[in-house]
């Protein structure tokens, strides 16, 4: 079986890669294009360990092929971060210590921010519901929670 | 002297005493006089027993000292996750 | 494997219809995937049809609104047309996973996955959904519930696609609601799902209704008693309990990992109540 | 050892702030590195092979067809694995469960392995290994594998810890007794008795990291291994017994860890990576899929508990009495005993006796899982403790407190408690605002306490001054919560500089001395002390510098807010030298500046917590919501309170998804039927309400700082908590775990439990 060529734009860079019909964008970003923050955790887009930015929709990266990414936007966490200056966000994440082993904060991350870009004053009840598809086995989620109120409203600018 | 108290499981491989009177400056001299008076006793000392002297589990120090009238117990092993 | 993403939907449907093994439609991919993870999964061809022109759009006629069978969920839940007319079906589409899921699956996909438990089936069949089909012999518009035969099985033939679900606008004084119990408050199955649609005339009475449930039976049951139960009511607690013995007593449910056929019985009464309620409310009614 | 490890009260420049983590930047940007996120050139992917079967006699496998396939390197069997035991049993089960040898145990017993080009290749591989198993009858449930009707699974476990030494093997692979006094006595002085028996499912870890390995092995037996790990030395050494290596030869290094709660803890796939990669010639690279993690690494025990409590109306207990028994899997271990163990821990008991069994069954092998065995043990117990209060009439709390084991009560494992904190746990709850919070309709409160030993063990750690008077700290336990952040305070604190002057690091085994894993609440305890330890000693260097660089004597200089300074009057006013000062002329002064220490950090303390939880029970669904939690757990010191508190309020987490609905399913097939995060339901985040904390200090005599681990035991209470709760709610006493949807409304109705 030949390998199909795709063209698409990660992070703001275009990209070409080759891949199989069946591996996912998740297998190509972390196998083919060595961008490993997006984890593997379930395979099966029940943890959301592989969050990422489809054509700016939140998105499983392990429920979307490879092949699927032809002419499309796509965003990783590793784009977050402007050079050097950590998105509002990351940083609250870190003053909060909303993370512990770390292995989902990537996707609470890519998740988060599709919420505030959406939504830039949510409830703890929105940003809970919003986040549900993003297992956390450490923190019991309070200290995410409150890293994403915070963010936000730094982010309002209040 | 100090009072050796065994668990169950021990005291099966010690004649079925549960309290053993022994004088031992150390851990270290205090298992050697137990496997000396109880050679079943010998296998686990070595790897699978911990000392609680005066309350205070000590897992892996031979040299840790005991004091007069301590309360010494011994028991399997811990593990945690 | 072979992934193929044509631009329309005749070529999609010939691709399908000449596809020697196995050959699947992807569109949210949120099934899929999943089964793609299974080591004895073996495809022949997957066929995109993400690309095909026009099946990611709503579209409103005066009659009717479709949605394309690309359509994302998520999508479907910022139409404000839809929520209004609705909002029982933009609901129930939006009880369908996570955030993440949101992003990809569709109410087609949804549909044609052909699971008991699909969240907006229930929905779909109380709104007396139509599927409009695109296929090697032409075209047919089919109510949803004729779609699912038994769990993972359609009655599509080989090479045909359900290209959008058309909903008909409403009535005034109509309403519907969908409920389903989980274990959890998110991610996961439904183990009851319970839809109601019905409309009032201008006493307040309920003319008319549809009662589904969801993940009790092989496939999504439309329930006729359980309309005629409130039919001609106000819904006042006579009228509720017997919604909920009749939707307990139509149940056909197993004992799974993710309830009991007991637990099953009793809850799709209780939420057959309380949705019917809920769309009554939506109806207007007092 | 010469360092001494008493407490001593202090006052704390950095101990006790919340500084941002080291390792925290890596891991918002996504360059943290675990498990699944490192290769090595040339690297194989490697699949495991498992049994579709409970229970199976393995007569035959023909990898033939495998090893024909194109781009297959190497394909392995317990052949490869040859057993180099030497009669240590644990060590066999370990190589046992990694390949199974004459028998599959449980559906997912590994049976073969493949390394192949690529994960396509590997895949169709497996496909053509062919198994010819014997099917066997199998037995999953704990109480149906100790009837004598059930299938034996071993024909060479006899039941231990019983007389006369049975005869006949048996699912029952111990039996052990704990207690004092006599409980029959106890119980004829009772004026009330509550008896009561209890089961717990089965419950994951569930970390999100799946395990994933690379391992590289050389012909010249030298090997190297990348691993998420909670313990690389012991992996280390688990892997070079297994594989006949020099264990100083295989060099393993930790990745980041993605969760492992006690999962992570001994070798699964690890052995059969570096035996692929020994036949192979090429590294290989394992992750297991999410299916693989729940049905084939170590879940915990699912229990039967029945629990016998006696009291006087005055609210004396006069006799506890437990019989616990705890799966096992197929291998014995010792989780029964810690569930008679800790049963009874919170309380000064008359008499008490608790005995508990290990039962085998066709179930994965369990691991531990954070405070391993105490929390079914807890829920039994508290649970009727909770349910004879209310027969004599007394609160909860008031019973509880009167009840409460003190510094000199024998404990029920048998050692007299030293100073304690269960009493000052209960008083802290009886006074927060939560327990006087008002209720709504269908809404219940529930408390519990919880126990855990905790421990220290073997510790190693280096810390090195650079030419710029910045410290880098190597440790060897794995840092799975933010210990880094905690090493670094201890070692700015004693070293007098800024905590961003500090970088600690997690060295691999070839970089320092042997260190336990990270269990048992250790790793901030234990590596602690030793980073105390290691930053005094290089202090005496630092001022015997000094010293040299004054030409006075060192016992003339003290070490000061960073700085040497020189006491006595005669020295003039020589000016402090900076930690900087010193190290940037090291290379003139004796060399490389650094301290070292290598120690048994003993003396842990144990650790207890008492929760408080408010519940809403849907009387028509049986849903239960959890409104309000409350952690009050003892920390002896909180070096980094922001992760003591994660600590608490990830345990509670935990203890909510088993309270209320994680759990092994089975088919009549002996299949596990949930193995994914989709079915096996650990909750998200719109499950769970804030959960509240309250850190007490009381310190732990046998640490410098007075530090007590914290990892564990909150997930001790909130399985009991969270029962008691649900029972004030909807008036059922819920003695079943998980109280899921379906149990609870089947309480409701009256029915018998499912």
């Amino acid at each position: 079986m030949s390998a199909i060529a795709v063209s698409t734009t990660i992070n703001g860079d275009e990209v070409e890669f080759l891949c199989q019909a069946e591996e996912t964008l998740l297998d190509v970003l972390r196998e083919r294009l060595g961008l490993t923050g997006a984890k593997e955790g379930c395979g099966t887009g029940d943890c959301g360990a592989c969050s990422v930015m489809v054509d700016g929709r939140l998105v499983c990266a392990c429920l979307v092929l490879g092949a699927e990414a032809e002419g499309r936007s796509i965003e990783t966490i590793e784009g977050m971060a402007n050079g050097d200056e950590l998105h509002p966000l990351q940083t609250k994440f870190l003053e909060h210590a909303a993370l512990q082993c770390g292995v989902c904060t990537p996707g609470f991350l890519v998740a988060a921010k599709a919420l505030l870009d959406a939504n830039p004053d949510p409830t703890e009840e929105e940003i809970r519901f919003w986040l549900a598809g993003n297992l956390c086995r450490c923190t019991g989620y309070d200290k995410i929670v409150r890293a994403v109120q915070d963010a936000a409203q730094e982010l309002r600018g209040s | 002297m100090a009072e050796v108290n065994l668990s169950a499981a021990l005291a099966a491989l010690a004649d079925n005493e549960r309290q053993i009177q022994i004088e031992a400056k150390d851990i270290r001299e205090l298992f050697r006089k137990l496997e000396e008076r109880y050679p079943g006793l010998e296998p686990v000392l070595k790897n699978d027993v911990a000392v609680a002297i005066d309350g205070v589990i000590y897992r892996d120090n031979w040299s840790k000292e005991l004091p007069d009238d301590a309360e010494i117990f011994l028991m399997r092993r811990l593990t945690g996750g | 494997m072979q992934y193929e993403r044509p631009k329309s939907l005749m070529d999609a449907a010939s691709l399908l219809a000449g596809a020697k093994g196995s050959a699947y439609a992807l569109a949210g991919g949120t099934d899929l995937l999943v089964i793609m993870k299974n080591d004895d999964f073996d495809a022949e061809l997957v066929v995109d049809i993400k690309s095909i022109e026009g099946l990611d759009e709503i579209r409103e006629t005066s009659e009717a609104y479709t949605v394309g069978a690309a359509v994302s969920c998520a999508a479907l839940g910022e139409s404000t047309m839809l929520k209004e007319a609705w909002p029982g079906v933009v609901e129930a589409a939006n009880l369908i996973g996570s955030t993440q899921i949101q992003g990809r699956c569709t109410v087609a996909g949804n549909l044609c996955n052909a699971s008991p438990a699909a969240d907006s089936v229930p929905a779909l069949v109380a709104a007396g959904a139509k599927a409009i089909i695109v296929g090697p012999n032409g075209n047919r518009t089919i109510p949803v519930e004729e779609i699912p035969v038994a769990p993972g099985k359609t009655s599509l033939e080989k090479g045909e696609i359900v290209e959008a679900i058309q909903l008909d606008k409403r009535a005034p004084q109509s309403g519907d609601a969908y409920l389903r119990f989980i274990p959890r408050t998110e991610m996961d199955i439904a183990v009851v799902g319970v839809a109601v649609s019905l409309s009032l005339d201008d006493k307040g009475l309920v003319t008319s209704a549809r009662v589904a449930l969801g993940a009790v039976a092989p496939t999504v049951l439309l329930v006729e008693p359980a309309a005629e139960a409130i039919i001609g009511t106000k819904l006042d607690d006579a009228a509720l309990e017997r919604l909920a013995d009749v939707c307990s007593a139509a149940c056909q449910p197993i004992d799974d990992k993710r309830g009991t056929i007991e637990f099953r019985k009793k809850v799709s009464g209780v939420l057959a109540r309380r949705a019917a309620r809920i769309a009554f409310d939506r109806a207007g009614g007092k | 050892m010469s360092f001494d490890a008493k407490y001593k009260a202090q006052d704390y420049n950095s101990v006790g702030t919340r500084p941002v983590r080291p390792d925290g930047v890596d891991k918002v940007t996504g360059r943290a590195r675990y498990g699944a996120d490192f290769n090595m050139p040339g690297q194989l992917v490697g699949r495991v092979l498992r049994s579709p079967h409970a229970h199976a006699r393995i007569v035959s496998i023909d990898t033939s067809g495998a090893e024909r396939l194109k781009g297959v390197k190497a394909v392995v069997t317990a052949a490869d694995l040859p057993d180099l035991t030497n009669g240590d049993q644990t060590l066999f089960d370990i190589l046992d469960n990694c390949m199974a040898r004459s028998k599959a145990f449980y559906d997912g017993h590994a049976v073969a392995a493949v390394a192949a080009v690529d994960a396509k290749t590997a895949r169709e591989a497996l496909k053509r290994i062919e198994v010819e198993y014997e099917v066997l009858p199998h037995v999953i449930d704990v109480d149906e594998a100790v009837k004598p009707s059930a299938p034996v699974l071993r024909d060479d476990v006899f039941t231990g810890g019983v007389e006369p030494k049975p005869q006949t093997p048996s699912n029952i692979a111990n039996r052990s007794e704990f207690g004092h006094g006599d409980v029959d006595e106890g119980f004829a002085e009772a004026d009330v008795i509550v008896e009561r028996s209890f089961r717990t499912e089965q419950t994951h870890q569930g970390y999100i990291e799946p395990h994933a390995c690379v391992a590289s092995m050389n012909p010249d037996g030298t090997a190297d291994m990348w691993v998420c790990t909670q313990g690389h030395f012991v992996y280390r050494q688990n892997c070079a017994d297994l594989l006949g290596l020099d264990v100083s030869k295989l060099r393993v290094t930790s990745s980041e860890i993605g969760g492992g709660f006690g999962g992570k803890t001994h070798v699964w796939m690890e052995p059969v990576a570096l035996a692929l990669s020994r036949k192979a010639g090429r590294p290989v690279k394992i992750v297991m899929s999410r299916n693989e993690v729940f049905r084939a690494s170590g879940p915990t025990s699912a229990t039967s508990i029945d629990v016998k409590i006696g009291a006087k109306k005055d609210g004396t207990i006069t006799a506890a009495q437990a019989t616990l028994r705890y799966s096992c899997g197929p291998y014995e271990d010792i989780w029964g005993e810690f569930g008679a163990k800790t049963s009874f821990a919170c309380y000064g008991l008359k008499n008490v006796k608790s005995v508990g069994y290990e039962v085998l069954v066709n179930r994965p092998k369990a691991a531990a899982y954070r405070a391993p065995s105490a929390p079914m043990a807890a829920f039994a117990v508290e649970s009727t403790i909770d349910e004879l209060a209310q027969k004599i009439g007394l609160d909860s709390i008031e019973f509880r407190i009167k009840n409460a084991a003190k510094e000199g009560t024998r404990s029920s494992y048998g050692p007299v408690y030293g100073p304690i904190g269960i009493g000052p746990t209960l008083e802290a709850a009886q006074n927060h605002p939560h327990m006087k919070a008002p209720l709504g309709k269908n809404q219940g409160r529930g408390m519990a306490c919880g126990f855990w030993f905790n421990f220290g063990g073997q510790t190693c750690t280096d810390l090195n001054i650079g030419s710029d008077g910045t410290a880098t700290l190597a440790v060897g336990t794995v840092d799975v919560g933010g210990a880094r952040a905690s090493l670094s305070l201890v070692a700015a604190e004693e070293l007098g500089i800024p905590y961003e002057n500090v970088r600690a690091v997690v060295a691999d085994t070839a970089s320092l001395g042997y260190n336990d894993m990270t269990d048992g609440s250790r790793g901030t305890f234990s590596s602690s002390m030793a980073t105390i330890s290691a930053a005094r000693n290089a202090v005496k260097v630092l001022r015997e510098r000094a010293a040299l660089t004054w030409d006075i004597p060192v016992e003339d200089v003290i070490w000061e807010d960073g700085c040497a300074k020189a006491t006595d009057k005669k020295h003039g006013n020589l000016p402090p030298l900076t930690i900087a000062d010193i190290a940037e002329t090291a290379g003139k002064t004796g060399g490389p500046i650094a301290g070292h220490s290598e120690l048994v950090a003993d003396g842990a303390g144990v650790s207890f917590a008492t929760h408080i939880c408010d519940v809403e029970v849907d009387p028509e669904t049986g849903a239960t919501k959890i409104l309000r939690y409350t952690v009050i757990q003892d920390a002896g010191k909180a070096v980094h309170p922001d992760y003591v508190e994660g600590q608490y309020q990830g345990g509670a987490a935990q203890g909510i998804g088993w309270a209320l609905n994680e759990e092994y399913i089975y088919g009549e097939d002996g299949r596990l039927q949930n193995p994914g995060f989709l079915d096996y339901r650990i909750p998200v985040c719109s499950d769970l309400p804030m959960i509240d904390t309250q850190i007490l200090e009381i310190p732990n005599p046998n640490h410098p700082y007075g530090v007590r681990g914290v990892g564990e035991t909150s997930i001790v209470p909130p399985l009991a908590a969270i029962a008691n709760a649900v029972s004030n709610a909807a008036g059922v006493r819920m003695t079943h775990i998980p109280m899921s949807p379906p149990r609870i409304l089947a309480a409701l109705e009256g029915e018998s439990e499912g």
